[in-house]
């Protein structure tokens, strides 16, 4: 009965669990509609065709419905509509929410390119590699306007907000190739902003995973982008480590927790730092990145404003880099399958 | 217009058409305030988002000023409050008299206002991409500015409209236009002028005391 | 009922057509009969304009590359097509026209409250349309008739001059709104109780508190969008802290209620016409006049539902929700009482009956899908796409065009004193209806397949429902052909239509046809509701 | 919808009243300014709102004559408030309830658009793509 509706209405397949769940739902309403409009045509016929006019003088009595009978009309329909409501609402929290042992993944959007990157992971333009039967949460951030993730199979979209994080998240449920579309119009190419989802069986995500960390797959899938430098080393935290080195963050900030000029990188994440004009802060990336860009926003109690602000000189993957090798400092060792943060609490309960 | 009060064909009696142009009036009063609707909308969003940014802003705008140009407005509707009384009483003088002291009011609040902008252009207190104030650089503080300026640029457009149809309507007062009979016109006109009022007295605590 | 051809009727000697015929007494008139009748023409060539890029975008469609016109410029067609079609055909169409003409008249007033202000507000939406012209020459705006930001923003095609095109033209729909909600409140005639006037008085009613609230807010985006994009306040510049989802609220606020604007004239229309070929009263006459009223207040409260995936808090979504499924009740009550309205009545198979049937499963498919489309977890899939496309050319091309077509044949002996070719017009309308079927009935299954909004190029697999698309879409173009001919030669040739071609009991009819200036001999005195047909029913062409 | 065709206005605003209510405004003007000089925290914005609101109640009822007119003169007013409210509360509940990452100023990673501004739109063709 699924396939058949399936294929009468043109859905494309159910590949994610969500799919399956709001098809249902999608079948009654249709139905549904379908059946009330025919409905009302055919009533509209027959009444035509039974009370045509048969002589120009003819007579029509005064008639006014009894006022159960409108009150059924309207409360009828309110009954399906509100019943349609509440099992699409109850679906929808359910895909604002994302479970918490979903896998992390950033999404970049940028006019007309889609660019994913694992945290500990490689970085891929155009091709999101996810095993299947896993949770997936995207992060997704514009470079300019705003764009829509839009992967039919899956019945997922959100729009991508620039400046912003937007979140959604997906459980593919059989491995295969399913089509990323861009849904909300974002100029010339608009039309060409695709990509694809390639669904492995967990097993060989892992290993591709791991391939990809030792760097040795260095050919990158989809095509390169022209203006951007792809970063080749695998590992995100160990690029995020180069260019520590390289800007020199090192010489103030220490991470193995000795007293230095700033305060030290390990286990600063998450930590809730004492600020100078009182108040407090809890290190998170939006903190951490903050204090990259505007350093005198906001001073650690016991430590001078010396620190040069980074705007302009670090580009924004840069940043994040640097953001993901402050996260790997820890004291406790570093599980390398699980992301743990940020922590989701669900948003009802906020 | 003849002075006593012209019946335009159309109308049944003066009653109809005096009800008429007041609810054509309080209609079109009703775009005005769902037009600043917008940016109030806004100005509660950012304030929401940028707590810090908004009140640091608006301690550094000069509530002083602000409190003696909401004097002046609000004397300005008293004057046209007056001019209508004035106009149903068939007194032309003094209802063109009170109609110029309106007008004087709107200049008076255009002027004080142009100084408080003369001082933001000063000290680089300016909306978006020109904003380079340096005393806030809090998260959000251009945004502060450019509601600023939105709102009470939009605000001082429809005061200088305003102080157009008070002088209109003093010059027509002047020509002895207005008496027992046909005084509508000055309440139309004082009715916008109270709306102007209206929205000020709305900008004035959200923009400077809060 | 197509006019007993054997009785020759006498052409009245004076009506509002010839009481002057200088070019200066049209441009001048204070009359709302030939500002109505200005309108009408105004909103024709729209329609024709906006038509031809609707035909232009079907056949781009026709291959998934470039068929035959670059992207820009594939993305500056749609966005005429947007801007035209619904701010220069869709909102003034029946309001600005048939309201115009017909309020006064059916509420027994000589004029509208405001004639002056009726003549500036059609110069208001000519001086809007010829800066939109001149934008669409100077290459025009390539960010859809939504002008989202930050594309509308940081786009460096010519926003500014559409932005303020649009912003003049919802001057005139607040000066038209204002008009016609003093003229009912003040301007009833003797024993015109609320609970007497036609119904296209309510819908009308309804619409202008729709025009009067929400255009404001249209007006002040228009501006933002304007200054941002000149000068850079950082509104929306989500670089300065701005958000770009505010805009889409205050669009939104606006964007919802006009489509209601759109769609309550032609209701009120429906309401009229099937009274008439049903020559019986309307079928809970209450029940109808309260929904137009509940139709203009909640529609404010249902925008969100075009933002479930833009950012929206679950909150705004769960509310929005629901009350997106009050708003449908309104409409059931009224599909309700035209069904009803057709039991045990008298109908003729005229060509406005043709058009009510059109209309009946156009407004019940189309709202279903619209509730279909607002219940929050389906938007998720058919936000953006074709289906979304489909459900609201189903409510204004199927809907409110096919009000606006009943209500121009319905009106057409009133307004200018001939009968049309009733075979034509028949033919017309099955030719309109299944071509507005094979157009869009293919692109709701191209949704369901996920084919996203302005698309320039897609992928293969949707090429084949995009090609019969555009077949349907050529019917439909030449259906729309033959109504205009026909109408043309209609005006110099048709017979003479006298008093009451159609034998209806509303109000309209009652004054000759073409009224004279001041649309009565003498002033009506109401002593029942419109459209009571019990008693003798009255023989046409009495004079 | 009250009717409230062609009656005559019953009542009328005296000068003295207009007076009073001139120098009421006057005085709540003051208020609401020395009110503003010591922070209260939040309750300095609902103080301020409150007395902003009797200006405008006062400023409605008596200088625009609501007082004297009944109908749908005073519904015109009250509708227009109600959707200015509605506008207000649906925008600030949105924010409040997004995910939080969606609201500005949590994420300065973003930096100006230097390069957005510059976009060409008409490129040729896509970066890679045929």
């Amino acid at each position: 009965m699924n396939e058949l509706l399936r294929n009468v209405l043109f859905l494309p397949e159910q590949a994610s669990t969500f799919a399956r769940k709001v098809d249902s739902l999608h079948y009654f309403v249709i139905i549904t509609t379908m059946i009330a409009s025919t409905v009302v045509g055919l009533t509209a016929l027959a009444f035509f065709v039974r009370f045509r006019r048969r002589s120009e003088t003819q007579v029509t009595p005064l008639l006014n419905p009894p006022w159960w009978l409108e009150a059924m009309f309207v409360l009828v329909p309110l009954g399906f509509f509100l019943a349609w409501f509440a099992r699409g609402y109850s679906d929808f929290v359910e895909l604002k929410t994302p479970p918490k042992d979903s896998m992390d993944v950033y999404v970049q959007a940028k006019q007309w390119m889609w660019k994913f990157s694992y945290p500990d992971g490689p970085n891929a333009i155009g091709v999101l590699r996810v095993p299947a039967n896993r949770p997936v949460r995207l992060m997704m951030t514009s470079r300019d306007v705003i764009h829509s993730f839009f992967v039919p199979s899956f019945r997922v979209k959100q729009d991508v907000v620039p400046g912003r994080y937007t979140e959604t998240w997906f459980e593919a449920i059989e491995p295969g190739r399913y089509q990323i579309l861009c849904a909300e119009y974002c100029g010339t190419n608009h039309s060409l902003m695709r990509g694809e989802v390639i669904v492995l069986r967990p097993e060989e995500f892992d290993s591709w995973l791991a391939d990809q960390r030792r760097g040795r797959a260095l050919q990158q899938d989809g095509a390169p982008t022209t203006d951007e430098d792809v970063a080749s080393v695998a590992d995100l935290v160990r690029q995020g480590e180069k260019i520590a080195v390289q800007q020199g963050c090192l010489k103030c900030h220490s991470v193995d927790g000795s007293p230095h000029i700033g305060p030290t990188w390990l286990d600063l994440y998450l930590r809730r730092e004492q600020l100078e004009g009182g108040g407090t802060v809890v290190a998170d990336e939006g903190y951490l990145t903050e204090s990259m860009m505007d350093p005198r926003a906001k001073i650690v109690r016991g430590f001078n404003p010396v620190m040069p602000t980074f705007k302009g000189k670090l580009a924004g993957p840069e940043v994040a880099a640097i953001v993901e090798y402050v996260k790997s400092l820890r004291s406790v060792p570093v599980e390398q399958a699980r992301s743990r943060r940020p922590v989701y609490e669900p948003i009802r309960r906020r | 217009m003849q002075p006593e009060g012209h019946v335009q064909e159309h109308f049944a009696n003066i009653d109809v058409q005096r009800q008429a142009a007041r609810l054509g009036m309080w209609a079109f009063l009703g775009t005005e305030i769902l037009l600043f609707a917008g940016l109030f909308a806004a100005y509660a969003e950012y304030r929401a988002l940028f707590h810090e940014a908004f009140v640091l802003g608006a301690r550094h705008l000069d509530a002083r000023l602000a409190t003696v140009e909401t004097a002046v407005l609000i004397t300005g509707s008293f004057a046209v409050v007056m001019a209508h009384h004035y106009a149903k009483t068939s007194k032309a003088g003094m209802t063109c008299l009170s109609l110029v002291v309106a007008a004087a009011t709107g200049l008076a609040f255009l002027m004080l206002h142009g100084i408080e902008y003369w001082h933001h252009f000063e000290e680089g207190a300016l909306p978006g991409k020109y904003y380079s104030f340096p005393e806030i650089q809090t998260a959000g503080a251009s945004m502060f500015f450019t509601l600023y300026f939105l709102m009470t640029g939009l605000h001082s457009l429809h005061v200088m409209a305003g102080v157009g149809v008070l002088a209109w309507l003093a010059w027509r007062a002047s020509m002895g236009a207005f008496s027992h009979g046909n005084y509508n016109v000055v309440e139309m006109g004082g009715l916008y002028w109270h709306l102007v009022d209206l929205i000020w007295i709305f900008l004035f605590p959200l923009l400077y005391l809060v | 009922m197509s006019p007993s051809e054997g009785v020759d009727i006498a052409f009245p000697a004076h009506h509002y057509l010839n009481e002057g015929t200088t070019v200066r007494s049209w441009l001048l008139t204070r009359d709302h009969k030939r500002i109505g009748v200005m309108f009408l023409v105004a909103v024709i060539l729209a329609l024709l304009l906006g038509g031809t890029f609707a035909l232009l975008l079907r056949f781009e469609h026709l291959t998934p590359g470039p068929t035959y016109v670059s992207a820009v410029t594939y993305n500056r067609l749609f966005t005429l097509h947007g801007v035209i079609m619904v701010w220069f055909f869709l909102i003034p169409a029946i309001p600005s026209v048939f309201g115009n003409f017909f309020i006064p008249i059916m509420i027994g007033a000589k004029d509208v409250a405001f004639p002056r202000l009726n003549l500036a507000s059609l110069y208001i939406y000519m001086f809007g349309a010829a800066l939109t012209t001149w934008a669409m020459i100077h290459g025009g705006a390539d960010t859809g008739w939504t002008f989202y930001t930050p594309y509308s923003t940081t786009t460096t095609t010519t926003v500014a001059p559409m932005l303020l095109g649009i912003f003049i033209l919802g001057f005139s729909t607040i000066v038209t709104g204002i008009n016609f909600i003093v003229t009912i409140h003040t301007m009833r005639g003797p024993g015109l109780s609320w609970m007497r006037l036609p119904l296209f008085v309510w819908a009308i009613y309804g619409t202008s508190i729709i025009q009067v609230l929400a255009t404001p807010v249209l007006g002040l985006v228009m501006l933002l969008v304007g200054v941002e994009h000149l000068f850079g306040f950082g509104l929306f510049d989500p670089a300065r802290g701005g958000d770009p989802i505010l805009f889409q609220h205050l669009f939104w606020f606006y964007s919802h209620p006009a489509v209601y604007i759109m769609i309550l004239p032609a209701m009120g229309v429906i309401s009229e016409t099937v009274a008439a070929a049903a020559r019986k009263n309307v079928f809970g006459y209450r029940a109808v006049a309260y929904s137009s009223l509940g139709i203009a207040f909640v529609g404010f409260f249902t925008w969100g539902h075009h933002m479930f995936v833009a950012g929206q808090g679950t909150f705004d979504a769960g509310a929005f929700g629901v009350l997106s499924m009050f708003v449908g009740i309104f409409t059931a009550i009224k599909v309700f009482t035209w069904v009803g309205t057709l039991y045990r009545g008298a109908i003729r198979f005229t060509t406005p009956f043709a058009y009510i049937c059109g209309f009946l499963f156009f407004l019940v498919f189309g709202g279903m899908t619209g509730i279909a489309v607002a219940t929050v977890s389906l938007d998720v899939h058919w936000h953006d796409t074709y289906f979304v496309v489909a459900h609201f050319h189903f409510i204004m091309v199927g809907a409110a065009m096919m009000g606006f077509l009943a209500a121009l044949h319905y009106w057409f002996p009133k307004m200018f004193g001939r009968t049309y070719h009733e075979g034509w017009g028949l033919v017309s309308a099955t030719l309109i209806i299944l071509g507005f079927n094979a157009t869009f009935i293919p692109q709701f299954l191209l949704g369901n397949m996920g084919m996203p909004r302005r698309y320039y190029d897609y992928p293969a697999r949707f090429q084949s429902l995009h090609v019969a698309s555009t077949a349907g879409s050529t019917l439909l173009f030449f259906g729309f052909m033959i109504i205009f001919i026909y109408l043309a030669l209609a005006l110099k040739y048709g017979r003479a239509a006298g008093r009451n071609p159609w034998g209806s009991r509303g109000f309209e009819w009652e004054t000759p046809s073409p009224p004279p200036l001041h649309n009565f001999e003498k002033l009506p005195v109401f002593t029942h509701g419109p459209h009571e047909y019990q008693g003798t029913a009255e023989v046409p062409h009495a004079a | 919808m009250a009717d409230s065709t062609a009656h005559a206005d019953h009542g009328e605003l005296s000068p003295a009243r207009s007076a009073l209510i001139y120098v009421g405004l006057l005085a709540l003007t003051v208020a609401t300014y020395l009110f503003s000089r010591h922070n209260l925290g939040t309750w300095s914005v609902v103080i301020a709102l409150v007395i902003a609101i009797a200006k405008a109640s006062l400023v409605a009822l008596f200088f625009m004559q609501l007082w004297y007119h009944r109908g749908s003169v005073r519904l015109a007013l009250a509708t227009a408030v109600l959707w200015l409210f509605l506008l207000t509360f649906f925008v600030v509940a949105d924010v409040k309830s997004r995910y939080p990452l969606t609201n500005p100023n949590t994420n300065p990673l973003w930096e100006p658009p230097a390069a957005a501004q510059g976009h060409s739109p008409p490129q040729p063709s896509p970066s890679g793509r045929p």
